[in-house]
């Protein structure tokens, strides 16, 4: 983990609410997809954690959707302006298990850091197949984005405006995979939980004092024992999950 | 050259910021991020006998200029904390540390405490009395004189090490309580442990803590921590170790000037990691600019004239 | 069309946003910044028997998020504010507003409490019971439930409007002081009064505010302030006037959700002169955005299940 | 009184820590010479007063020395940057009384609202003396100014090390007036208080909770009852001043 200065490159809408934020600055301590950064924002105490959707050697990309005071002061950011980031947080997904068909499943917010493993999947010769779910039409992102990377991509939307109707979760039965990796809203990985037959991996929410493993704010009991999501998750491996 | 040295109950401290217990883990993990020995002592988080899962989550709810946790002394027992967590400080931190102690029963207390009292690597015993007594309705022993005073015998029964009492906020005179300690032999005085508070989630109108209530500090509680620092300091003869809200060396000068001997630095952890090390990186600049060439002679400045 | 009206104790008010009493005098200065007409009600400036300056200056000091005051409850004295004050309110405002006591005795508590009975433009009766009490050691009325339901009988004696006993949060359990003047018949509570607290001036090393020390109030005191509407509301059965550091609409209904029927806005109108009028413009906006229609139906919300 | 924001056209230091701000911006509110202005910074609680210092229909300037926090802030603006400002505020100086050789007294950064008056003294037809007073050369400024109004400016430092040597109030002596204006550090009003043989008006400071007339926080005792520093002043005549 390091504190790192980083300057906005570009803002875009890319959803309703959702905005895709490209920063330079040093992103040396990102080690894996799946990691997160926490973000400090001018007159909030808390700093924001949002997860890695892509990066390269002097650059980060970040998508968020707004849900209250520091995610509405991020959509007003504007190219230029300095964020204070802590970088390299969390474990992040492990590729090193063994596999050959990787399912990626993604539900609204939690699609963005499927999108930085997917590169590294396609780099280390694993092409995955892509389920992402959505409420809605207008809550669709980066279907396109994971198209140009060759990927099948199979779009969800919870209401049927776009893409087939219903759950990331009904979208598995078409697709064969030996492994998957997921992220999204709690109830999203509780229904992979159940619904898959493989072993996969999870990536997890919870409210955060530090995003660096000092204040315990953020621990949960694995069948392993207690861990924090900040440090040794966000993700976890379905066979040590406690629901 | 400015002095930044202090001494509390007989150990000496390079200089007078400490990380507070519960916002430092039990430190080694900092050393990852910077020069931990930079540090005047550490305090570890809150030990009791048993392992601990503390609260359910949410346990952390953001304010204006603080938080909210709850964490509720999740902690791996004083067995393990001996064992695994003081041999894995001791590596990367070589001064005498203060070893936060806590517990729900007085012999909880006491036990806790003579474990810790074997370690050569602690150099003072800080007793969080603002836990719930389960013996007497979950009333918190920090709330009563006679059960903060009960704490603090049972606690110097068992040990030759200072031993200093860690006072609840939450309380309508907390000078009386401060009184009750040092009258049973308290080396010295922790102020303030966390003020209780609560945030609601408007969007789904049910408190944002599982608990309902957590401790709330940061920035936003200093003018109350420093007034009772300043009221205790009129009471009591011995040293008190400062905290509550201290986020800049400037924080720091203005505690002890109400009367602390040392800070500690809490809540500002955990959103500006390097918080300790900058704030003792610029404590020679902002002495000089307030005129200050010793901290140790301003130790409650304020109550002069 | 979202409903924002409520009622306190028979009082009905157009929307619950009240500036706190002695952050808006007695209320006609403010009507040449706004048309106040559009306040919820008004709670004036603390009264007592006699003309009081306060205390010496400096009575100010800026806080992180919030702000110290030791104003003294400065006041014209009941004679003038009844000959003087209120006609000069009642000029510019027709609601029933709400008259705030306080007493360094309970005979003073009682005499202007009877003054105030005599006058129809008052609505309510608002008893800061965070006075020294003159005849016990300068011992706060506030800090023990005897002492507030002494107050609150004495109070109740003399007059036949709702009595709101104000609350002092510098206590270890406010829930009692609220359940003994609901014994006695207090028609509300208002709360909370200002956290003690203090800042010292590195120049001078000597505390800001001559007083020493003073009240904190403003934003950084909300979570503080919730909780503890949130803890009385569980326990007694008369309607809550919340305040404390609410400085936005979203803060009105939170502090609704915790249990108040109305709020008070103090220390943000001293550095926001339109923050009732603001809230009180938003407050429709922000209450769909929340899904809310009426103001009434969320009070205690956050209690719910 | 009335809450106004304002835009730095631009941002000069003119003394050791002293600088001068121009703003544009309604001064419609700004009724006399030797009121204030309180203004709001990020990250600030209170809000600072400042006095005025010159004024026309859209434009304020306002010279202030940096001693803390606000200041501070204030020093680093530049041009373009928005400030949230209570316009109007206090009494301000009471030119219809008669007189007919008026004199300012100004020590330090009360030297800056004399400015405004000496210009509508001049308006009025009535030219008055100028006696400024600093600690050092290097904090002295405006001596010019008051020049380019074509007034007779006597300059004291309290070092000797610029001008004439000694405290504003021992000029007072080598200057014929009848009446006098005077803003300034307390020791120094104390001192114009003792010295002076005629009637004049003092300017005071206090810590303010709101500056227009809400808090109490300000008030003093003066011999016609006690009155609100931001409202029934900053300026008090000599005769109703109480030590
Ligand atoms: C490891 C991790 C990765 C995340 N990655 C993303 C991402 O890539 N894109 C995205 O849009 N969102 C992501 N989130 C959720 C994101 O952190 C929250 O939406 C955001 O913090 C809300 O802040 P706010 O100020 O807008 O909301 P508020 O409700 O005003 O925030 C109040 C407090 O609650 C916390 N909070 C609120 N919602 C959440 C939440 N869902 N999870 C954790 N804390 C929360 C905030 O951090 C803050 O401390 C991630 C969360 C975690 C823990
Ligand atoms: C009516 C009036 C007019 C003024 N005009 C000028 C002027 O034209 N130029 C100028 O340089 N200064 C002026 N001052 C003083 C100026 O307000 C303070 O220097 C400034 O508020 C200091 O703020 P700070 O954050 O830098 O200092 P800090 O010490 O960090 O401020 C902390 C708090 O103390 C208050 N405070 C500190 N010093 C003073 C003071 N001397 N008077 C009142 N409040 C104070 C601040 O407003 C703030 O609330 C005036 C003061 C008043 C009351
Ligand atoms: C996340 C967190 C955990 C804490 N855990 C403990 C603890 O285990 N023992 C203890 O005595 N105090 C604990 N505290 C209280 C702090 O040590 C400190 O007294 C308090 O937070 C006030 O300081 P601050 O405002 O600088 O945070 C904790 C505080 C926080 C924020
Ligand atoms: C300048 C000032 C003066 C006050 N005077 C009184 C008073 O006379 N009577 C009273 O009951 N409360 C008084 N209070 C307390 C407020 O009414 C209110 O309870 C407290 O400030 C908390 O609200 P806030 O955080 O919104 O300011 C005063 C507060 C301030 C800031
Ligand atoms: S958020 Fe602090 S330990 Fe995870
Ligand atoms: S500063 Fe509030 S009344 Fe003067």
């Amino acid at each position: 983990m390091t504190e790192r200065i980083f300057t906005v490159l570009s803002r875009e809408k890319i959803a309703f609410d959702v905005y895709k934020l490209i920063l330079e600055g040093d992103t040396d301590a990102v080690s894996a997809p799946g990691q997160f950064v926490n973000i400090k924002l001018d007159g909030l105490f808390l700093r924001r954690p949002i997860s890695v959707c892509d990066y390269d050697k002097d650059s980060l990309t970040l998508i968020y959707k707004v849900v209250g005071v520091g995610t509405e002061k991020m959509a007003g950011l504007s190219p230029g302006d300095k964020l204070d980031i802590l970088v390299g947080l969390g474990n992040g997904y492990d590729m090193s298990v063994p596999f050959d068909k990787p399912l990626l499943i993604g539900g609204g917010v939690g699609v963005p850091p499927l999108y930085a493993l997917a590169k590294r999947l396609i780099e280390f010769g694993k092409t995955p197949n892509v389920i992402i779910g959505f409420n809605s039409e207008k809550d669709v992102f980066f279907e396109q984005e994971f198209r140009e990377l060759g990927l099948r991509v199979f779009v969800m939307t919870a209401d049927g405006s776009y893409g087939a109707p219903g759950f990331a979760t009904d979208a598995m039965e078409n697709v064969e995979y030996d492994y998957f990796f997921t992220c999204g809203p709690k109830p999203m990985l509780r229904a992979v939980y159940d619904r898959s037959e493989t072993s996969g991996q999870f990536s997890f929410e919870e409210r955060m004092g530090c995003g660096f493993g000092a204040c315990m704010g953020c621990s949960c009991r694995t069948k392993n024992g207690n861990k924090r999501v900040c440090k040794e998750g966000p993700v976890f491996v379905k066979e040590e999950i406690i629901w | 050259m400015v002095d930044t040295k202090i001494v509390l109950s007989g150990v000496a401290l390079d200089n007078p910021v400490i990380p507070a217990s519960g916002t430092f883990g039990f430190g080694y993990e900092f050393a990852d991020i910077y020069d931990i020995e930079c540090l005047g002592s550490i305090s570890l988080k809150g030990t009791t006998a048993e392992p601990r899962f503390g609260n359910p989550t949410p346990r952390i709810a953001e304010c204006v200029s603080g938080m909210i946790n709850s964490v509720g002394l999740q902690n791996p027992g004083i067995e393990k904390v001996v064992s695994e967590e003081m041999p894995k400080l001791k590596k990367v931190f070589s001064k005498p540390v203060i070893a936060n102690i806590c517990g729900f029963s007085l012999d909880e207390y006491a036990f806790v405490a003579s474990e810790f009292n074997k370690l050569s690597q602690v150099g003072i015993l800080e007793i969080n009395i603002s836990c719930p007594n389960v013996h007497n309705g979950g009333m918190s022993f920090g709330t009563t004189p006679e059960a903060a005073a009960e704490v603090t015998r049972r606690v110097k029964a068992v040990t030759n090490k200072p031993v200093y009492i860690k006072l609840s906020p939450n309380v309508t005179d907390i000078v009386s309580i401060a009184k009750a300690c040092e009258a049973e032999g308290a080396d010295g005085i922790s102020m303030i442990n966390t003020l209780l508070g609560m945030r609601i989630d408007l969007r789904t109108k049910k408190p944002v803590i599982a608990n309902k209530m957590g401790g709330f500090s940061g920035r936003a509680i200093f003018p109350v921590a420093l007034r009772m620092v300043y009221q205790v300091f009129e009471a009591v003869n011995i040293p008190i170790i400062g905290m509550g809200g201290i986020s800049s060396a400037s924080d720091v000068i203005e505690m002890m000037l109400a009367g602390a001997s040392a800070v500690q630095v809490g809540a500002e952890n955990l959103v500006n990691p390097t918080a300790c090390p900058d704030i003792i990186n610029s404590l020679p600049k902002t002495m000089e600019k307030y005129g200050i060439t010793s901290l140790k002679s301003i130790i409650g400045g304020a109550h002069n004239g």
